[in-house]
Order: structure tokens, then sequence, then C-alpha cells
């Protein structure tokens, strides 16, 4: 059994006033895929920022590697790859600009790896054309294009198969599918119908959680 | 097979290089937009002649302070885009979420800022000097006062910015919080020039100024980086 | 350490204590405060230069200093917010920057009356009221920024930070506005700067400010107290505070 | 006594309405304040003192309040009913 990437012990989130878990404990271990699930307002994107290190709003413990996450900071930030409901795009730059940004400050790559991945989500000729003239699921694209580059152990993707179509959703199904394989850890939300083989899931009720292998 | 954690890839510099690039770059995307904190800035300085007096000995002797107040005044204008639109788009969780030391990423944004808008106003103040009927002498004071001190407007604007982030009417708030703090930066940057058309000496003034601007320097960008994950955390 | 912080920062431990200390506070800054202001305003001597006006000190100068003081209580807190996360010093900021922002205000008017006929004009921009003047905006600026944030904790902290960098700036403002008013300005004699005081002066006035800083502990435990109902208004201490009351009766 | 008479400490030589305008805003405020967050509190004690009543005397389990509701059904509303 191989050591849990990211381990939550007690998390508990109170956000205005309102309970949204308490005494949630689970570990992510790598080579798997995970699922959050839950109604609308259970909590989902909450979470998610709260592994990623975007909220605050939590108590508990969270370990990175055996160790608390505070203190690993750095290091904790350029193993975990978020992406979230925005996708973190410059309107007023190309997917190729963009993507390079993206990569800048953790793994900055040659335009050829980039265009490749550009083109592999189906952006190709759209590589110097400013984000802003694309459609929502372009726009998702060139997110999602990082993950055809990304290196980082442990990816936490927040409704990422908004906006895509559906040929599109089954590409990214076999995508994290491959990439839990090779040994990383995936843990998303979505509302779409979404098969992954071996997916565990996280389950957010109000008042109670439930997680099962 | 097994992924290993990974080890830092890039360095601090290289990143910050990486996000003040990124902002010129859109910046100069949409280029009018930088005309606008240039011609406010006009435009406030030429109500001064029109709703108060024209002059000479009027604007030569309130010419520097008013000059003052406009760059200032349009430098707070231009804040409230700082982050804004990074965290609409969702680029700021991305960049709170590099893997580097937040402040150093926040200097590089707010060094662009200046870059954009208080530099282009310390090279339009000769021009608004002239109009003014400021001698020569006190608009290379002024403009050398303006270059130490815009920066200093930038560092603690930003402050500013992060902390009302995402909030309804976060522009005005955002003036009534830092204003405030930009009072000493005017007072010595007024008061050097003042001095300067007197003939006093003011070497020691510059360096005062010198020393606010190493001041914000060291730490605005840490009070600025605490407010932007508070600000991040809260969205 | 720990643990006396641990106990220093409980809500409920607090709400007992100050409870307790309420009335003293109350008591002993009444006293001390009407027994300092009676005696400036009816048997303290009147000023040779400037008449019975200077009466106004036994409340200028007790309020202007609080106000400054409470700024510094509220950095101090603010530190303990940012590093400690205690819940205590967020509810401390909170409920204490409305009193700076009244004890600012009074000492502003009052300089302001004051200076009218010691100067001849209502106000004068004079470096000690220029600088309680910017205090003023910065109690605005603080209770602004706390009132635009919904959530509790992000406004605790937003708040912390700018009640840092704006104590950070203090002595900074203060310096320059008094370069700036030795600038423009010759040298007019201070409100409050007298070569000696007698003691039949210091004295009431010593009693004022110290009866005015109790009055404030007890307006702060006060604040406090309410501050803490509201936020812990579900949890099981509060909701047994009321049991016990009701069985005892 | 620094005053000689009653009128002459209320007219403090002409100093009289200066020194009894700043002690009456001082006063006026001070009252406001202590008077307004005494009453505050009060006001949230007894909201809480209800709160705490109404639990005791209902609920048996805090959190009933935050128990799901019904689930969504999406079903459209009949608007001829009243």
């Amino acid at each position: 059994m191989s050591e849990p990437l990211l381990q939550a012990i007690n998390l508990q989130c109170e956000r205005d006033k309102r309970e949204l878990f308490h005494d949630l404990s689970f570990s992510i271990l790598p080579a798997t895929v995970t699922r959050v699930e839950g109604a609308n307002g259970s909590g989902k994107t909450t979470l998610l920022r709260i592994l990623a290190g975007l909220s605050d709003a939590w108590a508990g413990q969270l370990l990175w590697c055996g160790e608390p996450r505070s203190r690993v900071r750095e290091s904790f930030l350029r193993n975990v790859l978020y992406l979230g409901h925005r996708p973190g795009i410059k309107p007023l730059l190309s997917p190729l600009e963009n993507l390079r940004a993206l990569m800048a400050g953790r793994r900055p790559m040659g335009n050829k790896a980039l265009m490749q991945a550009l083109a592999r989500t189906g952006l190709a000729g759209y590589e110097q054309v400013p984000c802003r003239h694309l459609s929502a699921g372009q726009q998702r694209r060139v997110a999602l294009a990082r993950l055809l580059v990304a290196d980082e152990p442990l990816w936490l993707l927040d409704e990422v198969f908004t906006a895509i179509d559906a040929s599109g959703v089954v590409a990214i199904e076999n995508l994290l599918q491959e990439r839990a394989a090779e040994g990383g850890a995936v843990v998303f939300t979505t509302h779409h119908n979404v098969q992954i083989a071996g997916t565990k899931r996280l389950v957010l009720t109000p008042g109670a959680v439930g997680y099962d292998d | 097979m097994m992924i290993k954690p990974l080890d830092q890839a890039v360095g601090s510099i290289e990143a910050m290089k990486a996000v003040f690039a990124r902002d010129m770059k859109v910046a100069f995307r949409q280029r009018q937009d930088l005309l606008n904190p240039l011609l406010f800035f006009m435009m406030v300085v030429t109500l001064f002649p029109l709703g108060v007096s024209p002059e000479i000995s009027f604007l030569q002797e309130a010419g520097a302070g008013i000059l003052w107040v406009a760059a200032l005044l349009s430098v707070l204008l231009s804040l409230d885009h700082l982050f804004r639109h990074d965290f609409d788009d969702g680029t700021l969780e991305q960049l709170v979420l590099q893997p580097q030391p937040l402040f150093l990423l926040v200097l590089a944004k707010t060094m662009a800022h200046w870059v954009l808008t208080g530099l282009p106003l310390v090279l339009l103040t000769p021009v608004l000097g002239v109009m003014v009927h400021l001698d020569g002498n006190s608009i290379a004071i002024l403009c050398l006062t303006l270059l130490i001190g815009t920066p200093v407007l930038s560092l603690i604007g930003a402050i500013g910015a992060a902390l009302t982030l995402g909030l309804r009417s976060a522009g005005v708030l955002l003036s009534l919080l830092i204003i405030p703090l930009y009072i000493p930066v005017l007072i010595f940057g007024t008061g050097t020039v003042a001095a300067a058309a007197e003939g006093a000496p003011v070497g020691a003034y510059l360096a005062l100024l010198g020393a606010f601007l190493v001041l914000a320097l060291t730490l605005a960008p840490f009070a600025s980086a605490a407010a932007l994950k508070v600000s991040l955390s809260n969205s | 350490m720990w643990p006396f912080f641990h106990k220093l920062g409980s809500p409920k431990w607090f709400y007992g204590i100050a409870t307790r200390l309420m009335p003293w506070l109350l008591v002993l800054g009444l006293l001390c405060l009407g027994a300092g202001l009676v005696w400036g305003l009816a048997f303290a001597p009147k000023d040779y230069l400037q008449g019975n006006s200077y009466r106004i000190i036994f409340i200028h100068v007790p309020s202007a200093f609080l106000a400054q003081s409470i700024y510094i209580m509220m950095a101090s807190a603010a530190v303990v917010t940012l590093v400690w996360r205690m819940k205590l010093a967020d509810v401390f900021v909170k409920a204490t920057a409305p009193v700076g922002l009244v004890l600012t205000f009074i000492s502003l008017f009052t300089g302001a009356v004051w200076g009218k006929p010691t100067w001849g004009t209502w106000w004068i921009w004079d470096a000690r009221l220029t600088s309680m003047l910017i205090l003023l905006f910065l109690y605005g600026g603080v209770i602004a920024l706390d009132r635009a944030i919904n959530d509790e904790k992000s406004a605790a902290r937003a708040v912390a930070i700018l009640v840092l960098v704006g104590v950070v700036n203090i002595p900074i403002i203060k310096y320059s506005v008094d370069w700036w008013n030795t600038l423009h300005q010759p040298a007019t004699f201070k409100l409050t700067e007298k070569p000696s005081m007698p003691a039949e002066m210091w004295v009431p006035l010593l009693l004022s400010v110290i009866g005015l800083y109790l009055l404030f502990g007890w307006l702060a435990c006060l604040r406090m107290q309410t501050e803490i109902l509201i936020r812990e208004q579900r949890t099981r201490w509060v909701q047994d505070l009321f049991h016990v009351n009701e069985g005892v009766r | 006594m620094a005053f000689d008479s009653f009128g002459a400490f209320l007219a403090m030589e002409g100093h009289g309405p200066y020194v009894w305008a700043s002690y009456g805003v001082f006063f006026v405020l001070m009252a406001v304040l202590m008077v307004g967050s005494y009453r505050r509190r009060n006001a949230v004690l007894q909201s809480c003192r209800q709160h705490a009543g109404s639990r005791s005397s209902r609920a048996p389990k805090p959190d009933s309040d935050t128990a799901p509701a019904t689930a969504a059904s999406f079903t459209r509303v009949d608007v001829s009913q009243d």
C-alpha cells in the first residue's frame, strides 16, 4: 500500500454560520480517481478550494505526504494542479500565450509541446486567436490543455466538464483514467454522468458525510 | 508506474518576470485603457485654472500641489483594475496557487501597474508643469518627486485593492481606505518642490521620499499578499 | 503558555470575567471622571493666558489620548488575530473601533471649539488637529471595511491587515504632518502644551484621563459581550447561560 | 471654588458658550454610546433567551433546522388553485 498524498483529518467547514461538513476524514492515494458528490450547495466547490489551499474557512488537519500542509506550502503547491469554475484564461491573450503564462511559474516549456497540447484539445488553428473570440467550451479546453502537459501528482478538478461537448467528455474521462493508471491522483466534481472505472465516491450530505471505496 | 512528489522547477525571479510580462502584454492588447488615467490627470489639472483662477501667481504657487493631487487621484482611479480582471477570469486563483512566495508575484504585478500608470504620469508632468507656469527647476524637482512617489502610491494602493476585491462598491471603499495612507507621500512630494522654490537644499527630502519607497517596497507586498489570500478565501 | 492563551481566547471565559468586572469599571470610571471634571470646571484656577476656555482641556486631552491608544490596542489585537487566530482579538477590534471613532470626533470637536476663543477661528490646520482628522479617516476606513465584508472570519482578517497597515503609517503621518506644519505656518502656541502645569490643573486632568479609560474598559466589555452573544448564539454555553438563570429564579 | 457665583460659573468670563458646548457634546455622545451599547446588549440577550427557550421546548436535536428539505421535483405549479 502506498503512502497517501493528501490526508484530511476531521475536516470541518462553516460558511455564513452554516456548517457544510464536519468530522470529514479521508486520504487521497496515488493512482486513484475520487469523485466528490452532493447536491447544490452541499460544499463540493468549497471542499476542493480548501484542498487546493484557496480557502481558509476550515478547521481540522490537512497533511501533505504526512506533513502539515501549512509547513510545506510551496512544495505542496508545486505538486497540486487545481482547475476551478473560472477557467483562469485571459480573454485578451491567445490560447498559446495563456497556456505559457499558466505554466511559467511551475514548469516552463517550449512552444512545440504547448502547441501540441492545444491541438489535442481540438484547438488546432486557434492558437493565436485572442480567447475572447472563442466559445465558452473552447476557452474551457484551453484550460484543460494544461492537463496534457501537467506533471503534478494530484489534480483537483472542479466542474471541468462544464460547456464541453459529448465527445470531449469521453476524451477527458479517458485522460483521467490514464492518469490514474500512471499513478496520479485525481479528485473531481461534476454533475455530468461520467463513467470512470474504479472511481471512489466522496458524498457530502448536510450534517453527515459518507466515504466509500 | 509511480509518480513521485516534485521539486521546485522555477526560480522566483523567473516567475516574477513571467507575471510582469503577462500583465504588460494584456495591457498593450487594450491600449486605449492605458490612456484613461492620463486623460483623467490632465482633466483634473484643467479644473483648477477654470475653477479657482488662471492667474499666473496662483498657478505658480499651487501648481506642484495640483499636479500631485491629480496624479494621486489618477493612480487611485486605476487601482480598482489591478486585481479585478484577474479575479473575474480566474487567473488570480492560479497566481495564488503558483509554487512561489506570493508577495514576490504581487510585487511583480504592482511594478507592472506602476510602469503602466505611474510612469506615464511622470512623463506627462513637464507638459502640464509648463501649463501651470512652473519654472524649469520646479518642474525637474516635481518630476523627481513623482518618480519616487508614484511607486509608493502603487504599492500602498495594492493593499487597498486586495482588501476590497470582490466587494460591492469596492471603488469608493478603496479610496476611503487608501487616501489617509497617501498623505505622507503627498506632503513630502509637494513640500520638496516648495522647499526647492525657496532655494533650500532638497537632498534630504528626496532621501526621505526614497526611504518611504524602500519601506513600502519591503512591507506593502506582504500586506497585499495576505489581503489577497483573505479576499480569495472569501469568494 | 499555550493553555493560558487558549483560556484567554475563550469567549465563554471572557464573558464570565467581563460580567464580574463591569460594575467596578463603571462605578470607578464615573467617579473618577466626575471628580476630575467637577474639579476642573469649578475649582481649578483659570489659566493666565487663555482664561476659562482652557477648561476644555479636561475633556479634549482624555478623549484625544484614548482615541490614539484605542488604535494602538486594536493593532495589538490585530497581530493576535493574524498570528494566533484568537476569536476574542477580532471581537475586540470590531467592538471598539466605533468607540475610537466617537472619541476621535469628540477630541476634534472640542479642539475646534477651543480654537475659536484662542485663535479666533473655528478651524486651524494645526498639526495636532490635522493628525486627529486623519485618525478619524483611519477609523472610518476600518469600520467601512468591516461592514462591507459579509463573512465574519474574512472580515476579521481583512480588518486586522488594514489596522496593521494603519499603525505602521501613524508615526509616518504624524511626523510628516508636523513637518508640513512648520513649513506652512509660523509657530503658534499649541493648545495643550504648557511650560509647567500646576498641580491644581494636572491632578484633575489625570483623574479624568483615568476615568475615561475605565469607562472605555466598561464599554469594551459590554460591546464585546454583545458581539460574542451574536456569534455564539447557537453554542451550548450561551444556551446554558439562560437555563441556569431560569433555574435560580 | 474658582468662581464667585453660579452665574459667573456659567458665564466663565465670556468663554461659557465654548466650554459648555464642548462639555455638552462630550456628555451627549458618551451617553448615546454607553446607553446605546447597553441597550443593544440587552436586546441581543433577549433574543438569545428566546432562542434558547424555543430550542429546549421544541427541538430535541440542535441540528434539526439544517436537515435536508424535501427533494426538488421541478414539476409545474398549478396556479389556478387560489
